[in-house]
This record gives C-alpha cells, structure tokens and sequence, in this order.
C-alpha cells in the first residue's frame, strides 16, 4: 500500500489477525446466475484479502445497476447512491479521508451514458480509488435498453430494429480525457487477469479505471459468447511494466501484443484495436499524474485554535 | 507615512446642520467608476460612528452594459440612521450620478420620489453635441419629475488634484457626502488609507486629496446640510453582507468541505472565504456541475466529514434527485439557497423569495427536510452554525434560504465570538457499539446515530432504496411505511423545541403581517410606521420554514385579517379571470393556508426588487382604509 | 393445421357449477416460470367472453431473485366479474401457487384471507430432504392461517404430455383454471395459439395438450366448480396495461418525437410502442440521461415537432431545471410521469402516488404547468392526446401523472377509432405576420402563438431569462411581473373551461372521499359497497390537478367530512408527537385544503400496493362507526 | 450546401435577393470591449452571408455564458437555453428538421464542464451542425471562477491561490469520443483562420466541433496575451484537405506542420502539441461517420393515413 500523505495516511493492516475472504462477504449475490458479476465480486474479495484490508476502512461506491447492487454484497462499508453519480460521491469520500480505500463500481450506462460528465471529471481529479466498469454493453437491471456501449445493431427493447449509433469505446474515451492515469482493460472470465489487474489498480497510485467486459447471460448471450468461445478473439497487451501474468495463464492467449504503458500515443492506438478484437491488459498508467485528494488531505489536522484563528484574522476585515 | 494634506478643510461647522433621523442615498454610475466602494466607505464610516447602516448594491444585468444607458444602472444605495436600519427605505433622499442617463434606470423602479436630491456631474452638458442634448432633456426632465437637481463639475474639480479624474472621483464624492451628513473626517480618512492599504502612498494620498476636496466643495457650495446623531456603542461590530456573513458561518460551524459550482448571487460567499477557509480547516471543491457538488458534499458527509453545498435556483432544480437521496438515506448537510428571481434562469442578479416550494417539495415522494431562513445579515452567520448543528442531530439535509436581497445588502451587527463548540465533534473512530441498527429509529423522535467509515463493526451500504433498520433493501412493505414514518417524526421531534415566533405589536388586532427572510426588516418598519399612525397591525417573522415553528394558528385567530409579505408571485384577484378560488397564493400564504386553514391574503410581487416599507404601507391603507403614508 | 388433440376433455359441464358475481385469482411462482402469461391470457380469454376484468402484476425487485424465496414472489392477479372490474380487488379467492415459499411474500402483502383456496405444486413434498421439511411446514402453518390447500402434481401431470415441464406448467395451469371458472375452452385455444403464434406448430400443439390436460384435471379433481355470467358487448374490445395506453395514446396523438430515458416502471411504454412508432411517423430518442431527454424534446418542440419524455420519479427530480424552463419560455410538451415509490431511487416497482407535489411546485419560481392524472387505463390512451392539445393550445408543459398500478394494471375498453383530428397541424411554415409579438400574451388569457423555425419574420431568441413580449431580456421590473402574471392566467383560462367533477353518490352525506389517478376503481368501488351497506359517502376523482376542476368548496361544504384516499405518505395523528397541528398531509390533502380551507383528512400509506376497496371500508367504518364488510 | 436527405432537405436560397450581413445582425452585442466573441459573430455573420443562408432556416442554440449570449446578436432563431444543454436542446431541434441549420455556441464551462456528458454523446450523435466552443479558459459571465480549461495554476476567485487539477484538452478529448467526425482549433483574432475554419465546419456533412481560444480580456488578459502577442505561439496544421488559407494569410505563420486530417492517430498526436504551442487547424475529418439526424429524418413525410395504419395494427394485438 502507498503511504501517499504520511501524516494522515491511516491505511492500516488489520489488528486481529487475519481477515479471510469470507469477512468481506455479506449477503448471498442476487444476480442471475451465469452473470459475470458474480466472477468480479469474487475477485475483488480476494483482493481485499490479500491486501488485508480492513473492512472497517474500506469503502464501495456504486450508482444504479446490476453492477452497482455490488457494496451490498460486501461487508464492508458502502454506498449504493444514484444512477449515474457514483464517482462524485466516491470523490467526497476520498477528499477528506486518505485513510479509506475507495472502490467504485459502476455500469456502462451509469458510466458512459447518465454519468458521462462526471467520468471526464472523476478521471481528472485522479483520486487514488479503484474504478471498475462493469461493461455488459446493456442496461441489465431496466430490462435491455440500448446501451452507449452496445455494438452497433444490438436488438433490445428500446431498439427492436438494431441500435443505430456507433457505441461508446470507454477505453479510448478515457485516455482522452485530462490527468488521466491508469487506465485497464479485463473480462470477467479470466480470473487470472481480473485479479492481476485489480492487483495492479489497486497498486496504483490515483484513480485506476478499469473496464470488465462483463457477462450478461440473460441480455447479451449473443454478443458476448463469441468473445468467449473464440480463442482469436482477445488479444493479451503484454509488458513488464502491465499486467503480469505467469506463463501458464499467458499460454492460454494467441494473441500477445507488446505494449508498454507509459505511452500514451500507442495506448490509444491499441485501444482502436477493439474493432477487431478485445485487448486486455494495462493501456497506460502515469503514476506521477497530479492528484486532487493530495490538495484535498493538505490542511488536514489544524488545530481548533488554529481554525479559529484564521477565522478571526477574516473577521477582522469586516470589523468597525 | 502619510499626513493629512494642505487641502484639509479648514471649518467643517460653519453652519447649522439640520439633524434628521436617517438619510437614504445613492451613488449610480456606469459600472467600473467606484460607486459601489464609496458607498461602502460610506456605509463603514457610518457605521463605525455608531449609525445603523443599511447598504444594497444596484447592479446592471452585464459584465459590461453600454455606457450612459438605463441598463447600465450601478452603484450603491446607503441608508443610515440613528437606529438600526434593517432594510433599504423606500425613496432615497439624495443621489450622487456620475451620468444622467443610469438615472432612468433607477426612476424606472421607483427609486426616487419628488423632492429627492440628484447631484449630477455637469461634464456631460459640454461633452459630444449629442450627449449634450441627451443631458440637457433629462435634467429638464427631471425637473418635472419635481426632483431637486445640482449639477456639479466633479471631473473638473478632481482633476485639481488628479491628471485621471476616473480613478479619484468616487472618492471625492465620498468625501463630499461625508460633509452632507456629517461624517467624522478623521474616521473617513482611516476609511480611505484602509481601502488603499495594498497600494503605493502616492495614490493613497492622492485618494486623501481627493476626499479632503470633496469635503471642501460641500462646505462652499450647497446650501443644505445635515447630521444623523449616533451613538457609538461599546460592543465590537462587524458590517458585511449576508454572503459574507454565510461564508464566515461556514467555517466557524466547522464545515470542512464547501462544494459548489459557480452561480449568481451565490457564488460570492465563496469567493468571500476562499481565501481563508483553507487556513480555518475547509476546502471549497469547485465541482464539474451542481450534481456532483452535492453528490460530493454527500460523499464527504457520508465519510464523517460535515459538508456544505452553496447555490441558487438553477441549482437547487438540478440538485433534486441528490436532496431526495440525502432525506432517504438521512445524511447531514447543509444546504444553502441563495434565491434569484425565477422561474428558470429568470432574474439572475434580483431578488426573489420564489424557492421556498420548490425546496418543501421539490423531491419526488414523500421528503422532509429541515428549512431556516435567515431574516437579517446576522442571524445568515448563526444560521449557517445552526443548520449544521441540525443537520447532524436530526442526521437530515437542513436548507438555509437566502435571497439577492440579504446576499448583497451590508449591515452592521454585534461582531461573533468564534467558539470552539460550534464545531462539529472530531471524527468518531471508535467501534461501532454491537446491535445498534445502522437506523436505529427512535420511536419518538425518529432519530438515530449512523456509523462513520472507519469505525469498526459499522460497516453497512448506504442505500437510496426502500430499507430496513439495518440499511437492507425492504422486501417487505410495512419497513417502507416505518422507515417514511420515522423520517417524518424528526419534524416533530425538532419543532417540539421551537417556541411560538415573537409578536411584533399588540398580540390581536386588524392585520397581522407574516414574512419570512429577508423582507423582516422592511415588513416591521412598515408596521412600526403603521402602528405610529394608529392602525392595528402587528407581525410575525417565520425562521423555521420546516417544520413550521408552533402556536401559528393561536396567533392568527386574534386578528381580523393575516396577510403574508413575499417577494414572489401570486395572482391578483380582480385580474381578468381570477377570483378567490382559482387564485394562485404566494408561497408562504399557500404552506400557511394549508397548515391553518386560515384565509391568509399575501402582498407580493415579483418586480425583483427588495421590499420598501412603502410598499407595504401602501397595501395597508388599502386593507385598513387609513392614511399612513405621510 | 393444429387440430384440437385426442386428449381434449370429453364432458365439460358434468357438474353443476356455483354462480359467482366475480372472482380474485393469483397465479404465483418463481421469475421465469410463465405464470404472468397464464394470468394474462385468462384475463384476455374473459373479456373476450364479455367479462369485467383487471389483472395486475406481480413483480419482485430482482430480475433473478433467489428460486423459492418471499422476495422472490412473482405472478399476476386477475380479478373478473360480471360487472365492470376497476381494480385488484381485496384478497385473493383462489390461488395456484408453483412454490409455496412465494406465498409467504403475498401473505406479508396481506393478499389472502381465511378461506382462499391455495392450489399448490406438491413435487416440493418429495423434493430434498431440506426442501420437503419446508414444504410441510409451510402447508401446516398455511392451514393454521385458515387457507384451503390443494397439492397439486402439477408437474406430474405435466410430464405426461411435455418432457419438461417448466415450459408448458402455465398453459396447464391455464387449463385448469378455464374448467373452475367456465371459461370457454374454445375462445382459451385460441388464444394459446396467439401467444405462440411465431412458434412452431410442435409447440402450439403440446401447449394445446396441456392446456386440455389441466382443464380435463380439473374436471376430476375439484370439489368446486364456479360461473361467471358474462354478456359479449356488441362493441370491439381491446385489452392492454396502461403503460401500452400510453404507448399506443403518444402514437394516437401523432407525436413525433418520444426522447426518454429508460426509468422504471415508466420504460415498459416506450418498449410498447417501439415497434411500431417509426411506422407510426415518430421515432423514439434514447437520450444520455433524463436531462438530455427533456432537452431534445424542448428542442423538437421549439422546432415545431410535437414530443414527449416518459419518466418517472428519479427522472422528474433531474428534468426540474428544463422543466422550469419549458414553462417559462412557453414550449408545449407532454411530460408523463409513471410513479413509483419513493423518495429517492425508493421502491423501483412499485407504485406510489407520491410526486403530486413535486410535480406542482418542483420547479423554483412561479412555474404553473398543467397537470392531469388518467384515472382508467382507458384515460392513459385519451389523456395523452389531450395532453397534446393542451400542451399546443395553451403553449406550455402538460403533465400526465400516472402510477406503477395503472401501468402494469390490465383492463378491457372499448377499442379506439383514431382520428386524424387527434394529430396535431401541419408545420406552420407560412410567415408570421408582421407586427404580432413572439409572446403576443392575451390580456384576458395570457395566451399567445409562437412562431416556429423557418417561418419568415418570426425570428426570435428563445430564453429562459425573464423577458418581455419580444422575447428580449427584460430590464424592466414591471415586465417581468406581467409576463409571470400572462403564464399563470393561463391556468386560469383553461378552468375556466373545465366542468366540476362528477358526484358519485348523493350530493351530500356525511363523508366525501377524494381521489386522483390509480385509486379511482378502488375508491368508487368501497364507497358504493358503503353505501349499499347504508352509509351516506359519496367520491369525487380529480383528474384535472393543475388548475383544479372548479367547484369543489361547494361541493366539499355539503359533506360533514372530507378525506382524500391516495397512496403517499401522511402522519397519523396520535403516532408518537404527532397533533392535527403538526401533521404533514397526503398531497392532494394538502393542496386542497390551501385551495378550498376545508379541513381535509387523508387515508394513506406507503407500502407500496395499490389500494384496495377493503383498505378503504376498513377506514369508513371507523369514520362513521358502521359495519360495512361482511 | 450539402442535400443529404433530397426528399426533405429544404435549405433553400433567399426568394427574395441577396442577404446582406446586415440581416444576420440583431442587437448590439454586450460583450465587453475587446472581448473575443465579437470577433467570432461577425464572423459568423459573414459565414451566414456568403452562404447565403436564409435567417428564417438557421438556428443558433447555445447555453448559458457570455458566450452563449450570442443568439440574441443574431437575427436568426434562436434558443438561449440552459447552461450545459445547448446539444441536447440544437439535438432536438435537428432531428427531424433537416432543413434546419444548426449551429450551437458554448463556453468552456457550458461545454465542458456541466455539459460534458452531453459533449460526449452529442459528438457520438454526430449530427449535421457546427458546434462552436468559444474557450476563454474562464467562466466569464460569473465573474472569474476557474474552468475546466482555465491552465493549472490560475488564479481565479474560487481559486486565488491558483487552480489545482490540470486543465482538460477540448481537442485531445473530443478526437477519443466516439463517432467523432470533425475536430478543428482557430482563434478569435486571426480573421482569415476563423473565417477558413467555420467555412470547412460548416460544409462538413455532420457535426464539425471547432474550438476557438477566445479572448477575455476582463477577467483572462494575463493568460491570452502571450499567444497574442508572441508570433512563436501559434503552429498552423496545413492540409490540402484542412483549412485553406492563402499565401498571404499563411505567410503570418512561423510555425507550420502538414497534418492529414483524415488520420485520427496522428491528430490525437497533434493535440498533444498544445504543451508547447497552440495548433490551430483542422485535426480530423471523417465525412462517412453516421449521421443520427439521418435517422431522425428517415421516416419524415409519412402521409396521415399510414400513421393511422400503423397504429390500428398495434391496436388490433389488444383486441379481444
Ligand atoms: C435517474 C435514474 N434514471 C434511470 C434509472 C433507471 N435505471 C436503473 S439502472 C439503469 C441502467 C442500468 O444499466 P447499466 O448502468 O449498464 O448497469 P447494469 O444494470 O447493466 O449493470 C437505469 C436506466 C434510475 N434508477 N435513476
Ligand atoms: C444550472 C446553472 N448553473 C450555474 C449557472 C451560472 N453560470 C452562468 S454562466 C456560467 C459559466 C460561464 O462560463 P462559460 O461556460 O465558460 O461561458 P463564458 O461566460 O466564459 O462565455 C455559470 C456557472 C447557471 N446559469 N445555471
Ligand atoms: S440481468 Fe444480466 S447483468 Fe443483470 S444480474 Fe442478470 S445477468 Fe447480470
Ligand atoms: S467577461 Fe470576458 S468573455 Fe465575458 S463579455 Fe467580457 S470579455 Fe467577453
Ligand atoms: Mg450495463
Ligand atoms: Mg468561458
């Protein structure tokens, strides 16, 4: 863990022992089952365990979705707000609190469609918190809306004739926007990069936008099954500097493109590669991106005299 | 150092000065030529003498309004007196102009009455052929208007002392104002090296220069002179307008995250404590829209950190859905309203009291909310303290409703001893106590205390969902019907501590005025003035919107008529097509009527104008078919 | 061809049958299990008998809830009768239950009542030793609450004919129920053969099979056998939800451009009309959020396209600020909003009328709308195009408010014939006369026409600033109040054409109960069963809220009680703190007492169910000290 | 002027003679003395003027700003909504008006910041209209508060000590939305650019975003100056295909570099520029990226009879 604001950085590792993946679980997951969610929650609980993160300091914001009923299904502390507005919650959390590990889970509408202005904002003010997309290219909880990531044609209700926009490529739109600096790509299916790139998101030190391309077996069978069952169709971005995978895991790819993160140029011309195919791996990090929770915590601990004080000294110039 | 010029005036009491109770004056201009800074000067000296003060800034609707036109009305208007002044008056006795033309924008809204004095700046009458005539209609014009005219060389005698008359001529007309009425001259003085304290000698000296000449010129050129007795009390003061008195009110309620995004009139209170609220312990998070600068202040306030959300009308429409989930999920915050003149983008720079539904019940379903209203420059400060107190007691959003009125209007007031228990209690860290529901409702007060990330054991998730005591989504219907139901009891629980409002006159009588916000200082005047007159009216001021302050109906009953005084709309009976039953209230007579079923009548309008006490006088003499207006 | 299979029921009447006026049937399961299309067709199948009918859904709040849980309660109610049938009825006469843990979802819901009969799945009992213990116990515990249970193996019975059973078990179903309740096994045939009508003919035959397996069970197995009489109206019937009223009402209305957000329970209408609309000559936009949706439908209509945006709750809260501005720059636009529970995100499925307020003074300022509330799933259809007209006429936003109950509630109307007088006119894109103000208001009504793109010399700036008749940012104080004085005499204008709401019952009595929207059948329905029993109540049903339909003091003044019935939140007056002083009221309650200072009581809750006529009498006999339910 | 829907495209000449660029002038403009958007509305009202485009056919839609106060200046329609919303609103207005010209005018704020999320999609919807973004790094009308372009470190009145979080790249983040089809840069102050640019924008068969750096001088002199004055800042992007300037307008440039405007990886390069310099040009154009107005439009014109037709076959699925 970064110890980023060392006099109010409180990241601290369990008192009592050992947490086991099962004190982050709560409730049983109400998804359909077969939905990639269920591989996600996984994932990231084991994430938490071998952090050791504590419960108690960890904090799970979502919007409106299938994917945003996440925190519920975690023990530790959440918050299932509004559609669409999960990042400036979580950003609220964070400002104020260095101390609280902040995980955002999200949906491609609630990103990408309701919550697009906050997206370009949340990747910009580069807080150090944990993003994930959860990309089922549809809405899952209203039943089959288009989505802004739904391929162009997709059949749902609002569409009966096929969408007719070309869809959203969230990868590409982020490392457009301003102060990005880590931006990941991942599906739900292979446990071995999901927890290597969460591993490597949760390392990183600012805002780590990750997109899952998510299983929705009960919308999108069609448009995902090929990904799924076709070993051609993902191609591993590979690097030192990425997400690692040891070789068995890596030996189940065809496809492996060397890619380094750290350039932002051929980040974005990887993430065109997802017309043909769908790239994983780490696009782009910058660690060194300028952070809006660093100037949040700056003035963290003044002292109540203190407070008072510059009060008072404010006060003065409207004294008679 | 700098010394006292040679131009200092030499007799400053050569003649009977007529003493009056208060005075009413305007400083209009172009905008950029310093009106407003003299008539704040003005205003301080004043108030620093131990006069009540009372000063609204006239602003024209641009950045940069055509020179010399109606639309470009800016300035100052002061009102001063020898007792607390709690509003702008109803016609200004004199006005400084630095053009003729800003004079008719002030005429339009019924600013001057005849016998008003308007000190004109004569360079316009040799200026352009054109401008020369435009000058010359008006002050003819104005003469009919029965108004007394002076026009006087202002640039010309500035520039005795300046090369550019542009800068100083605000100050010369300080400087002659202070004559008018007496000012100290030491303490203007004082007033002139603190506004130029960043700037080199050279200029505040030229500025002393300047305020010296204009003394001097009012010494020898006017015939009339006054003086307003004061008194100069022992207790400190401050003077400053309500945003300034919110912003003060924000850091030193503890608020530690001030999220925003810019909006007219709000957005000054944070320019107020930008610089400061850093060093008091806060920071203001300018956010990418009004959503997120709520949703961020919930963020914040989720994670124990008390959070305040600044806007106006526009705002508060596009916060709704965050308001609704900040009842439902019962997070503290405060939320303060600066009203403008609506519906929409509206009137962004006037006043208006039109939010007040809007706020009762803006959020779809059944959402209550703790509602205060400010009525006076200070209670903005303790308000804001307030508010946050409730807001983290009742664990519930609290709306603090301002308006352009108190945003802008500057009064002095007992100046605040900060105290260290107006500040929230540190972050509680401590384990969560086992078995305590995360909604843990009391059954009479529908209160219960919410666990903070951080504390062991607490761990819950917040949900704007339909739930249970324990945070969980409800399944089963009778939860939604508890849950909505203690939510609502805190309402009854906070007005159980409410006292019944003050009455202001005989406890019964013909007409009882009701008013809320900023409209208290010239509602009481009017019914002082009326009361003076022998007329039967008393008033109420509320400062609890929601949950109502109690005994309301008890009071009402002892009076033939009650009547609310609002700066919003509502229809007129007697309007084609409107009668009593189709008509459309104000919005405090409307909440009233509900509430009471009393026939509550409302004066109200939405010109964008603060309230006169004549205003107000005028209505009374029709209700009470007397004459009280002089 | 299909042909009616070997298996068809021999003798179909060998019983005598009991006569019943009408009767309550739950078809309850887990998700998937078909049991909504079984309820929908028995429905269907009986108003082409000529039967009243309602059917009403059973949602749960997951798309994939746990199998065999309370919260996983999933089905459909049908209520049919002789008469006309305008709501879900009290509890439930007869219920075939394919588990018997979602009961326990509807026992909470308090469907049932001593004597319903339950048919349920009995495979349970030999299910997995877990399984099975519940199984048992759950029909012990049924028993005790006084059910009459069947175990049924439906299953087994099934497997006879399909080799897996959970595709056809509702067509079984469906069998047996036309045989309990004489439905005509002809018209039910037909009807099978629709639903799977894009399906092989393999499928349609073994779905027929079940279908007369499950009716031939029921001619063995059941003790009792009941008739509805029915009589065919001569008249064409259509059947349809009032989401599909609407869908079918914005097509009818010749609306060009529906812009929407997925919302539910608002969404299910757009997928309705889906299909079809683009054929119809309007396309649905589904916008980036609820802000976009409004604002591409403001900009339609500014360009002279009729539109409208669908939404619900959560929805409206954003739209606030457009909403605002529509009404003050005058845009026609029909805005429905289908409410659901709330505050905030709240109870997605179901139904609440909870936005009334909102909905009328959501918007800071003076922001007067139109706004009806279709109180039949017939009135969503027409209501819409009044809407429309409305929305064109008196150039404003209309609003049409309905619920989660009318939207999933099924009822049979007569078919309507679409109009072209329905559309609205051609583009105008003749040239606007010269001289006519963009905002040319009325002086008696405040209306005005507005010139629309591509109209020569109409060219105007539209803007949500205050601003005077030219469209142009007003200065002046005085235009800004008789501009909000011409946008409210609108309403004015249109009561003026509205008749006041029809009596049901005498014109007076000791109690008037009110209602608006989804609670009408309900409400009409207790009332009557009231009266029947002697009580002296009366209703009256709002379904103009904005303005008010005109005479409702007179009407309220000739009943010693009045009291609205709505489905929102109210205080109850002796819970914890709260008096008759402090209680906050159901929201038509409250509106009207300000509107008419009638002392309004309110009967209301939020758990989230549509109100039942026995909720209703339940209250009435304790108003007026009477046994009205048997 | 491009007749894409020949059925319905009614963008016709002025029956009347010739307009002059008098008629295209409303009221005199209240912008500050000085202030860039002056510059920019006559020359939009030239650009009205040699297209000849009828006044009663051209709607200008803008937000809330001192930009967006425009409209008002022209004598055309327009629609001076609500801050953000100028592209949901001009969106609206397109779709099924093709004959319609649309133009939508907004501030740094307007655009991007409340209105990002409509930025993203309304870039996606790709519709034809010129979408004008005055950029004056500030917000102007409410009196100096930082924007989300306002350069790190600006000292604004809800920033005195300097803004905080790197400034968003219009041009960086519009070439990574999807469906994007035509990206150029100009400033106020070189007439000929400006008047090349909205020209290019204006004939582009979908939705051409053209940023234009305009001058505050009120509240942002400080930071324009320099491009102003320095003959160093500014580097022309030159393409037969890109803005066309002649000799004499070019030889005003000391910096020039070719760019093809149909190559999208190398315009996201040349956005990176602006670190260094201001580029102004064309960065991208795609005229074959789908048109949603297209689909608005399709179905215009069906005859009263059908419409019926349709309707009364949905009715008869409810029949019984
Ligand atoms: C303001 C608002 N608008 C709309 C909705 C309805 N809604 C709930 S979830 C959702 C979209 C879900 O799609 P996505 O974000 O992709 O999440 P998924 O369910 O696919 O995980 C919508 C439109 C809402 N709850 N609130
Ligand atoms: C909903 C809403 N929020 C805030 C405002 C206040 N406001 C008006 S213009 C503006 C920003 C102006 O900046 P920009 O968009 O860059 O335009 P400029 O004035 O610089 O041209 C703001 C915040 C508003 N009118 N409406
Ligand atoms: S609908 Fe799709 S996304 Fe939602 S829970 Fe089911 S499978 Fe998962
Ligand atoms: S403030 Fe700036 S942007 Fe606004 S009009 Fe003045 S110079 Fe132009
Ligand atoms: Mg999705
Ligand atoms: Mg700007």
């Amino acid at each position: 863990m970064i110890s980023f604001q060392p006099d109010f950085c409180e990241i601290a590792l369990p008192e009592e022992g050992h947490y086991s993946i099962e004190d982050y679980g709560s409730s049983k997951a109400r998804w359909c089952s077969g939905c990639g969610a269920h591989t996600i929650l996984h994932s990231v609980q084991k994430l938490c365990e071998d952090e050791q993160l504590p419960p108690e300091k960890t904090v799970f914001v979502s919007g409106i979705g299938c994917s945003s009923r996440f925190p519920h299904y975690m023990k530790t502390y959440g918050f299932h707000g509004l559609h669409g507005r999960a990042l400036p919650v979580a950003s609220g959390v964070k400002f104020r609190r260095p101390d609280l590990n902040v995980f955002v889970i999200t949906g491609d509408g609630d990103c990408c469609s309701i919550g697009a202005g906050h997206w370009v904002h949340g990747i910009r003010y580069n807080m150090k918190m944990v993003v994930l997309l959860f990309d089922n290219s549809i809405y899952g909880l209203t039943k089959k809306q288009t989505s802004p990531t739904s391929p162009l044609g997709t059949h749902s209700n609002t569409h009966p004739r096929g969408s007719v926009i070309p869809p959203i490529n969230p990868i590409q739109s982020t490392l457009g926007f301003a102060n990005v600096s880590f931006v990941a790509q991942t599906i739900d299916w292979k446990p071995a990069h999901l927890n290597a790139t969460l591993k490597k998101a949760f390392d990183h030190p600012g805002l780590a936008f990750v997109r899952i391309v998510q299983r929705c077996p009960i919308w999108m069978r069609d448009t995902y099954e090929p990904t799924v069952k076709d070993p051609n169709a993902l191609t591993l971005l590979d690097h030192e500097d990425g997400i690692v995978l040891d070789e068995k895991a890596k030996s189940t790819f065809r496809h492996i493109e060397q890619h380094d993160p750290s350039d932002l140029l051929k980040a974005r011309e990887m993430a065109e590669l997802v017309k043909e195919t769908t790239p994983i791996g780490l696009f782009y990090q910058n660690k060194n991106a300028i952070r809006y929770d660093e100037y949040g915590a700056h003035n963290l601990g003044i002292s109540v005299e203190e407070r008072i004080g510059a009060i008072n000294t404010l006060m003065d110039r409207y004294a008679i | 150092m700098i010394s006292n010029p040679a131009s200092q005036p030499s007799e400053t009491n050569r003649f009977e000065r007529t003493k009056i109770k208060e005075a009413v004056i305007e400083i209009v201009s172009d905008s950029g030529e310093g009106a407003q800074k003299c008539g704040q000067s003005l205003g301080a000296i004043s108030a620093k003498m131990g006069n009540g003060v009372w000063t609204v800034e006239i602003i024209p609707a641009e950045i940069q309004p055509p020179a010399r036109s109606k639309a470009g009305a800016s300035g100052i208007r002061v009102r001063m007196g020898s007792n607390k002044i709690t509003n702008m008056g109803d016609h200004a006795d004199l006005v400084v102009a630095l053009n003729e033309q800003v004079l008719y924008g002030r005429i339009d809204q019924n600013a001057y009455k005849p016998g008003t004095y308007l000190l004109i700046e004569n360079k316009w009458a040799t200026h352009t052929e054109e401008t020369a005539i435009a000058y010359k209609e008006s002050i003819e014009h104005f003469k009919e208007l029965g108004y007394y005219i002076f026009e006087i060389p202002m640039e010309k005698e500035c520039l005795k002392h300046v090369s550019d008359a542009k800068k100083g001529k605000n100050m010369w007309v300080l400087g002659l104002l202070c004559n008018l009425y007496d000012r100290d001259l030491e303490i203007a003085a004082n007033q002139v090296k603190y506004i130029f304290r960043k700037k080199d000698e050279k200029i505040i000296q030229s500025n002393l220069d300047l305020l010296f000449a204009g003394y001097e010129y009012a010494n020898e050129n006017f015939p009339m002179h006054f003086t307003i007795p004061s008194k100069l009390s022992e207790e400190d003061y401050v003077v400053m307008n309500g945003n300034e008195a919110i912003s003060l009110g924000v850091m030193a309620a503890g608020i530690e995250v001030c999220s925003m995004y810019p909006i007219t009139p709000a957005t000054s209170a944070t320019h107020a404590m930008a610089e400061t609220i850093e060093s008091a312990g806060g920071i203001i998070h300018q956010a990418e829209d009004e959503i997120a600068a709520i949703g961020f202040a919930v963020g914040a306030s989720y994670a124990g950190k008390t959070a305040v959300t600044i806007t106006s009308g526009p705002g508060i429409a596009l916060k709704t859905e965050f308001i609704g989930l900040a009842i439902m999920a019962e997070i503290p915050l405060v939320i303060i309203d600066v009203q403008r003149g609506g519906p929409s983008t509206g009137l962004p720079t006037k006043v208006e009291q039109g939010d007040l539904l809007a706020v009762l019940y803006g959020a779809p379903g059944d959402a209550p909310k703790v509602v205060l209203a400010p009525s006076t420059i200070e209670e903005c400060f303790h308000f804001v303290i307030l508010a946050r107190k409730l807001a983290e007691s009742f664990r519930t959003p609290v709306f603090v409703l301002t308006d352009a009125n108190l945003a802008t209007g500057v009064q002095p007031f007992p100046r605040p001893k900060i105290k260290a228990e107006w500040f929230p209690e540190p972050l509680d860290q401590s384990p969560w106590k086992e078995g305590v529901k995360v909604y843990d409702w009391d059954k009479n007060t529908g209160i219960s205390k919410r666990p903070i990330p951080g504390q062991k054991g607490g761990m819950y998730t917040l949900t704007g969902l339909a739930h249970d005591e324990d945070s969980h989504v409800a399944y089963d219907p009778a939860i939604n019907q508890r849950a909505v139901e203690s939510r609502s009891r805190k309402l009854a629980a906070l007005r159980e501590t409410l006292k019944p409002p003050t009455i202001h006159g005989d406890e019964e009588g013909d007409l009882l005025l009701v008013g809320w916000g900023s409209t208290r200082g010239a509602i009481e005047e009017a019914a002082e003035r009326a009361r003076e007159k022998g007329a039967k009216v008393s008033s109420i001021h509320l400062r609890f919107l929601s949950p109502m302050e109690p005994g309301l109906k008890n009071i009402f009953d002892k009076f033939k008529k009650v009547m609310t005084v609002e700066i919003n709309y509502s229809d007129t009976v007697g309007n084609p097509l409107i009668t009593a039953e189709n008509r459309r209230y104000s919005q405090l007579a409307w909440y009233l009527r509900a509430q009471t079923l009393t026939d509550i009548d409302c004066l109200s309008n939405v010109y964008g104008q603060p309230m006169s006490p004549i205003q107000i006088l005028q209505r009374l003499e029709k209700e009470l078919n007397l004459t009280l207006i002089d």
